[in-house]
């Protein structure tokens, strides 16, 4: 069998999962990415069957005390003083299942997560056995759970909720009086406890200590009285707590933001990113008739692995403040976008080149710069953006604060060194070249561009989302969307090109700014544009160097996102 | 499919016989000398009449009967419901809505950790189907005996929490299905609860 | 007659004798190292074998086996150590001695620690080690500063230190104290413990002590009788040791008796060369039992073994010298006391202690002691032990307390099977044992409590409601 | 509030500390050395331990919490451990341990350590001392006793009367 090989040789082994032969590597990456045996529960995630389990994380370190991943498993025999491995009669590797020492006959368990696999081994995944083992596990792990699913904010993505229905048993035999262990205990700012509801698989615990490099969690106690705790008097605050909560698979800690909002059935779930900074965390928009409620981390290893910062997670309360800007206005008051936009076209149509400046923002998407700078090549406009820098830290936050400055340089809105056009903005606007500034997202005030200098413009369009100076000062006022309620595309600080979908409606005359500025530049410049989002991104991956050279499309972006040079 | 519609007589089409079919049932009835049992005791004393006086007259409700859904208090006269939303995921005609009550839990009792901060049901959607009470984890939503439902305005008939738990009230039939079901330390579930955490053994 | 033959506590009762290095010199002390350090590498087939390696193939060839519990080839035990990692090897003598019933290594430390000492010194010389510890349980405080002063001891007389017996092997040994936790006594949990980190013995696979011990570093742990049976053997040789016990149970043992018997106390015997009878009965042992009792019971290897009911008979099966499969029939007296014949007869000898029971105990309550022990102990990290060993305390409680139901026999079974075989370390074995064998054996006893409660509660509740 | 530690004590620390290639290994040890000092762990205790083997106080917590030997608050003067596992049992502790928290006035049903008001005892049962064979044991702080009779106790306690 001379097989043709591309790629370099993978080495594999033969393992046989509920009875069908799987070939699966030998070595697979832990949670630092460095190769280990692969283990049972890997072999059977490659042979499609998902091995039930509570404290193993593919992120994290193997603890294996929760026992839920217990599997009965088969040994091949060792080769005997003739150096032949037992066979069976028909000369096939006889296999041994695991049994207790001192009671053969009893079916003894492995764990998956933790037992690395070897050659002939036979694992069975769904046998009697093993299911008993999982109801045993299961028992126990019920008999002092307070049952109180109703007011649990995990119940509807409860592990053991789940597993009960897929692997317990309708009854328990327990009869005695449960544990009763802390309630509602404030662990931190952002995190509430609930002792009793914790099975203890450690998870936050490791997580704490190996992710975050933050040793605050603990197991206080012992044996059934066991209990998470913080040490009495430090909370337990760095900023990556609430990554805790997800990847509790009970109740026991519970976001104080999230807590007792909702019901998280009721919750749609939308794929989108962090706007935090620069790094672009993937996240789970979970939204209810038009409110967002909260934010998850999405794996994305390429990106935030299955992680995300409290700081991000929690920034998204302006969205649905009350404050919005929802009403479109002109120089006459409020408007419709048909004549407002007929309005701006007119006058743009009239502006000379060099008259016109643009100051858009980091912060809005690849496709909105690209039409901004499309605009902006019609006039010879100048343009720039705002820099936003903060602290970055070890693990996800980056130190650029704007969520797309990277694709504000590679559209050629900013340069390297963003900001640094503004002052010749500002030089414009007073020696009275500049007549008309085009304003989005973006305080110029804060900026150098104060009111006073704003007065003297002959035409200012502001787009933004919440009132600030600058809006106020707008002859054109236009509302724009946040990243929930349009859909989009934005480049992270190390390249990565990711696209966001559409979690709310708008609220008010609010209209994704894409569409707007589509409309525009279709108005001034003549282009004709795609007016969907797809067909945009694909005619500015055609356009801009960066995205044409990594042959990007929409479609090639996947959910995952995709590199780009620098 | 197309079913052939079966055509009238002209005699059919006059309508009197059914009519006049339609009274005799009701003369009958009128004449009759057999007491419905729909009514029970209110008619004892009589023995022709079958009519009631509604309203001045009120049936006996039967036992089983799914009236109006209410919310029903504790034996301690405390709100039962946990806001757990079941009853509005279930609601086929989506004629509950639950605030939750946030952070704060909104609590009305020692021990207890979420209560609704709002409770509405919309007596014009309601359907009576009963599936609200049969997922309350916590038996706190009845459909009691009320059936005359009625209103001058729509907003009059979304009743709150505060109207639902006056109307619903510290109910028997919670009381009872508790006592039957022979664990009456159910309906004291968060004394019981705090009592067994007092007396458990400290560690060490 | 079956008598004591004393090797490790050949000389701790004696009268006048004092746990100092100088009585340990009189009688003939650290002789036996001073002979190992003289050892120089030897060709055998061509080989060369190093000093420390003909220290190993002699413990192996003694047939020493672990007098902690699990009674595993200490010489077996040693080769597994991974000796090419290039970390350092470290060695721990496992004197967290917690198991109920078990008193002897209290003896060796209070009596003859420098018989440990040496026994540790040349076990470090076999295995390379620089550094060892002796972890010693919380509750002999006293204990501990007796080795720290035979330690210090040791090391003025140049048994310790650097350039031990004028070689240039050097080695240090602490004494590390517990705080009162039985799992100390598991050996990854001991690792653990000594690192600094709660008690929670590790998953193996992957951390074998052998390979990933102490700080992840090839770690040997022993127990203190084995290690005094390290410097025995040597000083004996392999094959004299080997000669005395049976076959694959060589050498002696401490065996500790207590319980309701005339004489308990700790006796030291060839393993197998006295039966279970003959040290509860005989009158060099234990004497027999207090005047007008029965036998009920007998928990032959420590508190996690599985109970004997008396007059139990068992069918076994052994190989004879000639490797031929012998059927025995046997009674639960006449059992040998050894390693093997106990497995094959359904329990361990454990860490060879004995408790008896005799006919004025109430199993009930015996088992519930048990249980309370093991539901105390539990550390708690992994689910089926930290559950379950509470839920039989509690089920037992409740039992003891008058409130036993007829199911209650089937009901223990089930919690004890589901931990048996599920949990990180033996703990689960070691408290679901109890369980399983109890009810099993006395299942009689536990129907008939649950009967006479059910119709006392009932009759009970009906007087309660006609009132 | 932080903890005074004596001279002598901080010699002895850095002691043992150096007997471990990791500084963690010595909690146990400088844990006993503290409690022996102050009598119990109190908070500052475990603070200055964790500041002095370069941990977080929550790794020191957990093992204070997990040792039954090592007491959060103060146990008493004199803390009497009577032996309650199995052979000590079959041999009487129950009614040794009845007999001396009647004598010294402690709830002898009570779960956990007692004190007596003076502050002169703590009582508690502990698990198997490692004396079966001459049960029932108990301990008075580090002091060992083997077959006491109550008689016997009345006499060992007279020794830490005063």
């Amino acid at each position: 069998m001379a097989a043709k090989r591309t790629e370099p040789a993978v080495e594999t082994v033969t393992v046989k999962v509920d009875g069908c032969a799987v070939e699966v590597p030998r070595t697979m990456p832990n949670w630092q990415g460095k190769p280990e045996p692969t283990t049972v529960l890997q072999a059977c995630k490659q042979a499609g069957i998902e091995i039930p389990h509570y404290c193993y994380h593919p992120k994290m370190p193997v603890a294996g005390n929760c026992r839920m991943c217990l599997v009965h498993v088969a040994m091949p025999g060792r080769p005997g003083p003739d150096g032949k491995a037992p066979t069976n009669e028909d000369g096939s590797p006889k296999v041994f299942p695991m049994q207790l020492p001192y009671e053969p006959g009893t079916p003894r368990g492995v764990i998956g997560c933790a037992t690395g696999i070897v050659p002939g081994m036979e694992i069975y995944a769904s046998s009697p056995e093993t299911k008993e083992m999982r109801k045993a596990v299961l028992e126990s792990l019920l008999i002092n759970h307070p049952l109180d699913c109703p007011i649990c904010d995990q119940a509807g993505e409860c592990k053991l909720q789940e597993y009960s229905v897929d692997h317990g048993q309708p009854e328990s035999r327990f009869a005695e009086v449960k544990v009763h262990k802390p309630k509602a205990v404030d662990l931190g700012p952002r995190i509430t406890l609930d002792a009793e509801r914790c099975m203890l698989c450690t998870r936050c615990i490791r997580f704490t200590a190996s992710v975050v490099g933050d040793d605050a969690l603990g197991i206080v106690n012992r044996g059934s009285y066991n209990a998470i705790s913080s040490y009495p008097g430090q909370p337990f605050d760095n900023n990556y707590t609430l990554n805790t909560v997800d990847i509790c698979p009970v109740g026991a800690l519970t976001s104080d933001d999230f807590r007792f909002q909702m019901r998280v059935w009721f919750l749609k779930e939308t794929k989108s990113l962090c706007t935090g900074c620069g790094t672009g965390c993937n996240t789970v928009i979970g939204s209810r008739e038009n409110r967002m409620y909260r934010y998850e981390p999405r794996q994305n290893d390429a990106v935030n692995s299955c992680w995300m910062c409290d700081a991000g997670r929690l920034d998204y309360k302006w969205i649905g403040r009350d404050d919005r800007l929802g009403k479109l206005h002109g120089p006459r008051g409020n408007t419709t976008w048909p004549s407002a936009l007929r309005e701006i076209s007119g006058h743009l149509a009239k502006a000379a080149e060099g008259s016109v400046a643009i100051v858009a923002s980091a912060r809005q998407t690849n496709e909105e710069l690209f039409l901004l700078n499309k605009l902006a090549k019609r006039y010879k406009a100048l343009t720039d953006s705002v820099p936003r820098n903060g602290e970055a830290d070890h693990l996800l936050v980056a130190g650029d604060r704007n969520p797309n400055t990277t694709g504000a340089q590679l559209i050629g809105v900013t340069t390297q060194r963003v900001g640094s056009k503004l002052s010749a903005i500002v030089k414009g606007i007073v020696s009275g070249k500049i007549m008309t500034l085009i304003v989005y997202g973006e305080d110029v005030t804060q900026h150098g561009i104060d009111a006073k200098l704003l007065g003297k413009l002959k035409m200012l369009i502001v787009s933004d989302i919440l009132p600030n100076a600058t809006t106020r000062k707008a002859d054109y006022l236009l509302p724009g969307c946040s990243h929930a309620e349009k859909r989009g595309t934005f480049t992270n600080v190390k390249g990565r090109v990711q696209k966001f979908t559409k979690a709310l409606e708008p609220s008010g005359d609010a209209m994704p700014e894409w569409e707007v500025l589509h409309e525009l530049v279709h108005n001034v410049t003549g282009l004709d544009g795609f007016n969907s989002i797809e067909g945009l991104f694909n005619q500015m991956a055609d356009e801009v160097k960066a995205f044409k050279a990594a042959g990007l499309t929409w479609a090639s972006l996947g959910d995952n996102g995709a590199d780009v040079k620098l | 499919m197309k079913v052939k519609r079966t055509e009238l007589t002209w005699w059919e089409r006059l309508y009197l016989p059914t009519l006049i079919n339609g009274f005799k049932v009701t003369l009958r009835h009128f004449f009759s000398w057999k007491r419905s049992e729909v009514y029970g005791d209110k008619q004892k004393e009589f023995t022709a009449k079958t009519t009631m006086q509604y309203p001045e007259e009120k049936w006996d409700v039967p036992t089983g009967y799914r009236g109006a859904p209410y919310l029903v208090k504790d034996v301690d006269e405390k709100t039962k419901c946990v806001s757990c939303q079941l009853c509005e995921f279930i609601c086929p005609p989506k004629a509950i809505r639950i605030t939750p009550p946030g952070d704060s839990g909104v609590v009305d009792r020692e021990g207890a950790e979420k209560m609704p901060e709002e409770f509405e049901i919309n007596m014009l959607r309601c359907i009576y189907c009963g599936f609200c009470q049969e997922v309350c984890p916590e038996e706190a939503i009845f459909l009691l005996e009320d059936y005359a439902i009625n209103g001058e305005t729509r907003e009059e008939l979304i009743y709150n929490k505060g109207k639902l738990l006056a109307l619903g009230g510290a109910d028997k039939r919670a009381y009872n299905h508790h006592v039957q079901c022979d664990v009456d330390e159910g309906i004291k579930k968060w004394e019981t609860k705090t009592r067994e955490a007092g007396e458990q053994p400290a560690f060490h | 007659m079956p008598k004591e033959t004393k090797l490790v506590l050949k000389h701790a009762d004696e009268a006048g004798y004092t746990n100092d290095i100088g009585c340990y010199l009189k009688h003939g002390g650290y002789r036996t190292l001073k002979k190992a350090f003289r050892l120089k590498p030897k060709k055998v087939k061509g080989a060369v074998v190093t000093p420390q390696e003909a220290i190993r193939r002699e413990v192996l060839a003694s047939g020493l086996r672990g007098r902690g519990g699990a009674g595993f080839s200490c010489g077996m035990k040693w080769n597994f150590v991974n000796r090419k990692s290039g970390k350092p090897i470290y060695l721990i003598c496992n004197a967290d001695e917690s198991e109920p019933g078990t008193f002897k290594d209290r003896q060796i430390i209070y009596k003859d620690p420098h018989q440990l000492i040496e026994g540790m010194i040349l076990s470090c010389y076999a295995n390379d080690v620089k550094l060892a510890y002796i972890y010693i349980r919380g509750e002999f405080p006293e204990g501990a500063k007796i080795l720290n002063h035979a330690i210090n001891e040791a090391k003025a007389n140049g048994f310790l230190g650097k350039g031990i017996c004028g070689t240039k092997y050097n080695l240090e040994i602490h004494v590390h104290r517990g705080a009162g936790a039985y799992i100390c006594g598991e050996e990854t949990g001991l690792i653990e413990s000594l690192e600094g980190k709660r008690p929670y013995p590790r998953i193996k696979p992957p951390y074998f002590p052998a390979a990933l011990g102490l700080y992840m570093c090839p770690t040997i742990v022993n127990n203190v009788e084995t290690l005094c049976n390290v410097r025995n053997v040597l000083a004996m040789g392999g094959n004299a040791y080997a000669a005395l016990g049976t076959p694959n149970n060589t050498g002696t043992r401490i065996v500790s008796l207590s319980g309701n018997v005339k004489r308990p106390g700790y006796y030291e015997i060839e393993v197998g060369k006295a039966t279970l009878g003959e040290l509860i009965f005989h009158k060099n042992f234990g004497h027999g039992l207090h005047d007008g009792r029965k036998l009920q019971a007998i928990i032959p290897g420590g508190s996690s073994s599985k109970v004997f009911r008396a007059g139990e008979k068992f069918d076994i099966k052994s190989k004879d010298k000639r490797g031929e499969v012998v059927e025995q029939k046997l009674d639960l007296l006449d059992i040998p006391y050894d390693f093997d014949t106990l497995m094959k007869c359904g329990s361990m000898s454990g860490s060879s202690a004995i408790i008896v029971l005799d006919d004025s105990v109430d199993i009930i309550e015996v088992l519930g002691n048990l249980s309370d022990f093991y539901a105390h102990e539990s550390c708690g990290q992994c689910t089926p032990c930290r559950e379950g060993s509470l839920w039989m305390a509690k089920a037992l409680k409740r039992m003891r307390s008058g409130q036993a139901r007829k199911g209650d026999a089937g009901y223990l079974r089930h919690i004890a099977h589901n931990i048996q075989g599920r949990t990180v370390c033996a703990f689960g074995e070691a408290c679901s044992w109890p369980v399983l064998s109890f009810v099993d054996k006395f299942r009689d006893d536990f129907e008939q409590r649950g009967a006479e409660d059910e119709t006392r509660l009932a009759k009970r509740g009906a007087e309660a409601t006609t009132r | 509030m932080s903890l005074e530690v004596p001279k002598k004590l901080e010699r002895e620390i850095n002691r043992l500390v150096k007997n471990y290639p990791e500084k963690r290994s010595a909690s146990l040890m400088v844990l006993h050395a503290l409690q022996e000092e102050f009598g119990y762990i109190s908070t500052e205790a475990e603070e200055w331990a964790a500041a002095r083997l370069e941990l977080k106080s929550i790794n020191i917590h957990e093992l204070v919490t997990f040792y039954p030997m090592l007491r959060q608050q103060d146990p008493g003067r004199t803390v009497v451990r009577v032996c309650r596992t199995l052979s000590c049992a079959l041999a009487g502790s129950a009614k040794l341990h009845g007999h001396i928290c009647k004598r010294l006035g402690l709830d002898a049903d009570a779960p956990g350590l007692q004190r007596t008001k003076d502050g002169k005892y703590g009582v508690e049962y502990a698990e198997c001392l490692a004396s079966c064979g001459t049960g029932p044991v108990m301990m008075c702080n580090d002091d060992f006793y083997e077959n006491v009779s109550n008689d016997g106790a009345d006499e060992i306690l007279k020794k830490y009367d005063e």
